[in-house]
């Protein structure tokens, strides 16, 4: 039951990863599914680099490419990519 | 930008064609910038830019309308970002090219690391660009 | 167009370019125009063109301006007005490109003559085109 | 004492001339010159096209390539130019 993690830009970069497999089965059940806060929390478990960078505020969260809040739902197959606000243009 | 150009108008140019484009600036907040690294998510970014030319489309009526980003390592004067949109009117072609100017700024995903003597740094959203992206919301009310 | 885009930024293009182009319509009215004749008077025109890209370049603080208006005879889809405006942020560039739209429209000497299958007319001053210029004049107050 | 009198689009078409010069002597001297609702007068006397195209509503008057009011003076060697509302762009 993977989800995928993606992380980009200064999170990539302070966290030394751009993508990861998590399994779901630890954080969720058929009864009570994982939203993207519950992700959160299970990945800040890694350490306390990884509990700074997510959450310091104004992290954005993209579920499946679409920008999300923390109690989006997350299911089995679903991309969840953490960055900083985005500066292109 | 004239492949560019051409690719927009097409066969049957519309009345009116409003485009914009962004370079890499030489300098920010004071000190000299070298090159610009932009990173990007690819997915997600093809998806926003799509969806924004659609909503653009739909709100100032465009015939036609084109979005460009760069990613990865540009050099000073290269060019960014490069938006157009054909319209029967004027101000609906200038308006669009704001608009998408304006949410790409905000929404798209690419962030955009600026190289100078000093080192590297990130650079942060600015609040004026939030508020510049927001003023479409309200209008939009 | 692209030898025009070459000029306006030169060898240093600024942070920000925004352009718009006019091409003559193929109807007017629900009326199909065939051809559209552009009468104008040469030396007012030069000289209101150039005062309009100067007070534009101050008002919008250009480092780059440029303004092409065709005269004579013209086909549909021949493009009939460029304006082109370089600044160092995307607000004040479109904004420019909309001001000198704008002016020309009501304030540099070129008269329309649309020829269709029914004969040939002169294109009267739209009411919303005087409103688009009296609105920057409100804002400069 | 010549000034040039112009006429562009609809007013060069009804009136079948394009450029014109005027004797500013017979409608001005030192003491009391001539503005350009003058120089209407004077063109008004050449017919009833003449007088029903310079009064026209919205007609547009240039004095040496500047926009002007009926009230502006007119002196040797200018251009004075009449017209309708411009349709550029």
């Amino acid at each position: 039951m993977n989800i995928t993690i993606k992380l980009f830009a200064a999170l990539r970069e302070a966290l030394g990863e751009s993508e990861l497999q998590l399994d779901l089965a630890e954080i969720a059940s058929d009864a009570s599914p994982a939203d993207v806060a519950a992700v959160k929390a299970a990945l800040a478990n890694r350490g306390t680099d990884w509990r700074e960078a997510l959450y310091q505020p104004n992290l954005v969260h993209a579920l499946n490419h679409k920008v999300v809040f923390t109690d989006a739902v997350v299911s089995e197959g679903d991309e969840l990519a953490f960055f900083p606000p985005m500066t292109g243009g | 930008m004239a492949a560019e150009y051409a690719e927009l108008i097409g066969d049957q140019p519309g009345a009116a064609v409003a485009t914009f484009t962004g370079y890499v600036r030489g300098h920010a907040e004071g000190a000299a910038v070298t090159a610009l690294e932009l990173e990007h998510y690819p997915e997600m970014a093809q998806k926003v830019l799509m969806t924004l030319g659609e909503t653009a489309a739909e709100r100032f009526k465009l015939t036609r309308w084109r979005i460009v980003h760069r990613h990865g390592s540009l050099a000073v004067s290269d060019s960014i970002v490069w938006v157009g949109a054909v319209a029967e009117h004027r101000g609906e072609a200038i308006s669009a090219c704001e608009f998408m100017m304006d949410t790409l700024k905000t929404d798209a995903p690419f962030w955009k690391r600026e190289e100078g003597v000093a080192g590297d740094k990130w650079v942060a959203q600015r609040g004026i660009d939030t508020r510049r992206r927001e003023r479409w919301q309200e209008e939009a009310q």
